[in-house]
């Protein structure tokens, strides 16, 4: 029942797919972003209560989702990689990891910035918080091990373990905020999304939200992919395909 | 030799370490009463063979056939005839020959009613049941290693330079017992870089080569 | 070929593994010091007022287990990896899950064991109402298991690689988080008064999780490693 | 039969160590990150109260390094002793006073260093006043180093098989235990703004005693560990 | 051969392990230019011997001259003039063949200004400069280990078994060292099951007997 993976699987053909998903994934991901951060950082009202501070959401909450969201990514690469050894599904996952990484410290950085003048502090061990810490520590422990193995293979794999383990950290964080009564904003969005009738947060800030949180996703997911297609030229440098390309220029 | 009396098949088996490729589909067929000698320089991928044989090591390709199927198909038959021993003996130092060679017994299936003492006096360590194996000389501890041919039923022998740290009568009563083996129907794979002075025609020589 | 059952192979095991441990008395001491010093360190910083005493003793008890656990596990496989008992244990005739699971038995009863019986010790030392003890023999009931077989996960894939415990540690302490807020959870809960069946109900299913989803992963990652 | 000087033979050894220990330059992050985690679990365990966490901060902080110099003790001689490395080091042609000097210190950069470069992280992380960081460094510069060389005649001890390790347990609690309970007195007195001066002068006895007996000692344990 | 002579000299050596005495006043005279190989069962004491001679064994009694001093009164000249390589070999796992060589050729005072990839050509390990010891085969290894015996200066080589997992052609070559060194005025004891295929009389042969 897998065997629609394994033409994909072959370096070459995920090389040529991912040129092809590229555009469609950078090009709406750099405009989104753009049009979404300038439209929430400059034109959505300031909220009544929290001033002009409250404009970091339109980073934190998007690279916060994401850091999830690309964990789950990973683990599904991982997943590929262990129980059907396809190679290419290795790189995957060590394209992601970075990527993954940097999304969850920027949720950890903007947010201790908008923590400080929201609830005083820069730091505190709630719930959420730590958890979203803790997922930063996932991340830095698949690529931490990844680097170890002298043999990348034998890495890939082992991260790969590694990174499954790890998903059930997901719902944990992701619940963290109905389990323990914390300072933490609940799921709003979430929420909002599913019953459009009844919003608790005003439209003209929800919508900059929106765009940022698919500009997030395109621009990241494409620098996936650049990564993926770098780490597979990389590894088929020898391959007659992989030099016609780099010959070409294509 | 007849393709179904093979006890053991490696069928166009590659193996490639870091960058280099070790040997490209090789085919090895490991009939009963014979003594098969891996050769070749250091390095050449004799002991990467051996542990594919026995499952330790993944091949790039290729297959292994126990009794003409897929060793991973019938895992627990295979390694219920298997033994193997590494480079790395598998002794441990905290523990005295005999606690070792009791584990050992019992993992092959003949758990020692009493202890072993005439294996041990045959292989030369009694008096010295009680020490633990990390206080015993090199050669000492490879016969701990070794006394598992003794006590096993296994009919596949695989052995990674047996005859390391042994001293000449240690190696004649090693061939002593590799003769009982195969005269009772048993095959062995060995490395060795000492020619192994094996009369009659059951010995069978694979060369490998340093490949780069 | 003599037919050996899966049961005696276990048994084996475990009698070779805590044979050789216990040779080597500093491999289980180590670790009960280590949580006898950690535990004597805290009303040592915090001052002895047993009011703050109580507050942080279900914390303070369970880090420790969790990082005397730690101390333990480097130990799982290394030793075994080195000298080819790994291997050994990899070609055994029975499933290797099952051998993984004489590992981790063998690692719960040199680590967690001493720290059960201690347990009611620790109480006292660290001023916890009398009411919790049983709650905190459960917690560690529940979740030291939990600890060992996630912690065979960490020390499988790191085997091979002869690392510095801290990233064995770095591995596996984000992993072991959720469980420590559980047991932390339940135990504040007793010392309340209140009912702790919540928190005990996710560890337990903790635990079958770990006991179940373990093996396979430690199996995977000693592959891996042997390669 | 040419002349190796001792700073020479003292330097390579570092470098070597290092080098095995950080095989990859990401690498020497790992204690980092470890110590992070470490860290992460007190307040989850005992509840984010910035009161309570002050309180307990220099436990906490004491804790981590007495953990991380465990994990890496272990290290310090058992590899070398299992690959031979042990007997060259005793066949340098310095004294062997020097090697085991090297050894200490190449653990303490290791495991200690780390922790004093994050510590005013950890010190915000855990809300200890400000005015007691410079003590809480003060203590971990003295402390950290009576860790390595007092661990170093444990592991020493141990390094061959058995015996040696209950000693190795009876040596180091009566060491720590004062040790830490110099280092939270300090701390304390810090955090109240008085002066740390009379536990600080107890640690530096404490260091001074360590680094002169210690290698002695260490070279006689390893020479009857070797023997 | 004057008694002033001798580069190294054991007098009286007893030595006794667990409940056994391996030997009992042993002299033994090392000059230079001579090889000596120490023969003998397993277990029979080679390896303390050459412990013993080293520094790393106290012996029950008897004393060990280092050019007509006590060992332990020249301790730093003694060991400046000797290169031990016993059973464990020193080898870092964790370190490439050049990490592991450049650590050896510092501690013997002749730091590497560059890399010696000759000498790692010589010893078959070029290409695997960059591959941790750990990946590599037992004979590569034990190479590593060996290659010591190239950037050492010392006059006194005292070897443990140094055949041990080489191919016949680390054998030749380390023969071909060993040839170079005795020439230059040196002295090496070694133990080996076996035997050496030595020509001339520099050879010198002692017989350990397994005594209980
Ligand atoms: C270092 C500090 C912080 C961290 C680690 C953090 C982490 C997170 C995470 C992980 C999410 C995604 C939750 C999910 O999708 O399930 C999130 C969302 C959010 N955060 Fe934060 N946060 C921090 C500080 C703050 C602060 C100070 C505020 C504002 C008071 C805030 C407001 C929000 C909001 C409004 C959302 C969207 C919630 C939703 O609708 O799902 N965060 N944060
Ligand atoms: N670490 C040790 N502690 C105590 N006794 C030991 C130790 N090592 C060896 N012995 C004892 O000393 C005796 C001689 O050992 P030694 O290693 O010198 O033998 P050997 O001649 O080198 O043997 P081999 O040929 O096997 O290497 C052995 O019988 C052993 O029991
Ligand atoms: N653990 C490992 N990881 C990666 N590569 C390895 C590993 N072990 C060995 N190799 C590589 O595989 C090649 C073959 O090694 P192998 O151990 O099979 O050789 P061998 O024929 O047994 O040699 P020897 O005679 O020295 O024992 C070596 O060149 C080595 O570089
Ligand atoms: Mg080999
Ligand atoms: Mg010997």
């Amino acid at each position: 029942m897998w065997r629609w993976l394994h033409p994909y699987a072959k370096p070459e053909a995920t090389y040529r797919l991912n040129k092809k998903l590229l555009p469609w994934f950078a090009w709406p991901g750099v405009v989104l972003l753009a049009v979404g951060l300038v439209w929430g950082l400059v034109f959505a009202p300031a909220d009544y209560q929290q001033g002009d501070s409250y404009r970091i959401i339109f980073i934190h909450v998007p690279s916060a989702m994401w850091a999830m969201g690309f964990y789950v990514g990973m683990a599904v690469a991982a997943l590929i990689a262990v129980v059907w050894q396809i190679r290419t599904a290795e790189w995957a996952l060590m394209a992601i990891a970075p990527v993954g990484a940097v999304l969850t410290f920027i949720s950890l950085f903007t947010g201790a910035i908008w923590g400080h003048p929201m609830w005083g502090t820069w730091w505190i061990w709630d719930a959420r918080l730590t958890s979203q810490l803790i997922l930063l520590f996932l991340y830095l422990g698949v690529m931490a091990l990844y680097v170890a193995f002298e043999d990348q293979r034998t890495g890939a794999k082992a991260a790969g373990i590694l990174a499954m383990v790890g998903v059930i950290n997901i719902p944990i964080i992701h619940y963290s905020v109905y389990w323990w009564n914390t300072l933490h904003q609940g799921s709003t969005i979430t929420q909002m999304v599913t019953r459009l009738e009844a919003p608790t947060m005003p439209a003209e800030m929800l919508w900059p939200l929106l765009v940022n949180l698919f500009g997030f996703l395109g621009v990241c997911a494409a620098l996936v992919i650049m990564r993926l297609n770098n780490e597979i030229l990389r590894r088929e440098v020898r391959r007659p395909w992989a030099i016609a390309i780099l010959k070409g220029g294509q | 030799m007849a393709q179904s009396a093979a006890l053991l098949e490696a069928r166009q088996v590659t193996s490639v370490r870091g960058e280099r490729t070790l040997f490209e589909d090789l085919n090895l067929a490991v009939h009963p009463g014979h003594l098969y000698q891996i050769e070749g320089p250091n390095g050449a991928g004799k002991s990467s063979l051996l542990r594919i044989i026995a499952g330790l090591l993944q091949p790039l390709s290729g297959d292994i056939l126990y009794k003409g199927e897929l060793r991973q198909h019938v895992r627990r038959e295979f390694l219920q005839d298997l033994l193997f021993i590494g480079h790395k003996a598998a002794v441990k130092p905290e523990l005295t020959a005999l606690e070792n060679l009791q584990f050992f017994a019992a993992t092959q299936g003949q758990p020692c009613a009493e202890p072993p003492f005439e294996l041990l006096a045959q292989l030369g360590l009694v008096g010295l049941e009680d020490v633990p194996a990390a206080n015993l000389s090199a050669g000492q501890q490879r016969r701990i290693a070794l006394a598992r041919l003794w006590v096993s039923s296994a009919a596949l022998w695989i052995l990674d330079e047996p005859f390391t740290s042994l001293d000449v009568a240690g190696i004649a009563l090693l061939h002593q017992r590799f003769d009982a083996h195969l005269q009772a129907g048993g095959a062995i794979i060995l490395t060795s870089h000492q020619p192994l002075d094996w009369a009659g025609r059951s010995l069978v020589r694979l060369q490998l080569e340093y490949s780069w | 070929m003599a037919r050996v059952s899966n049961t005696t192979l276990l048994l084996q095991l475990i009698r070779r593994d805590l044979r050789v441990a216990l040779r080597q008395r500093s491999e289980f001491l180590n670790p009960i010091i280590f949580l006898l010093v950690v535990i004597t360190l805290f009303p040592l910083a915090v001052g002895p007022a047993a009011d703050t005493l109580a507050r942080i003793a279900p914390g303070v008890i369970w880090v420790s287990a969790l990082l005397s656990a730690m101390l333990g596990l480097e130990r799982m496989f290394r030793d075994d990896f080195r000298d080819g008992a790994l291997e050994h244990m990899l070609l055994l005739p029975c499933p290797v899950e099952l051998a993984v699971l004489g590992k981790v038995i063998v690692h719960w009863l040199l680590t967690a064991l001493p720290l059960l019986l201690i347990s009611p010790l620790l109480a006292l030392l660290l001023s916890l109402p009398m009411q919790a003890l049983p709650i905190l023999i459960v917690t560690l009931l529940l979740g030291t298991p939990v600890l060992s077989a996630v912690g065979a996960i960490g020390v499988a894939l790191t085997v091979s690689l002869n690392r510095g415990g801290a990233l064995l540690s770095l591995l596996l302490l984000p992993l072991l988080i959720p469980l420590l807020i559980f047991a932390t959870a339940a135990l504040e809960a007793a010392t309340y008064n209140l009912s702790a069946a919540g928190p005990l109900a996710m560890m337990a299913a903790f635990l079958v999780l770990a006991l179940g989803l373990s093996p396979l992963a430690v199996k995977a990652a000693l592959q891996v490693s042997v390669n």
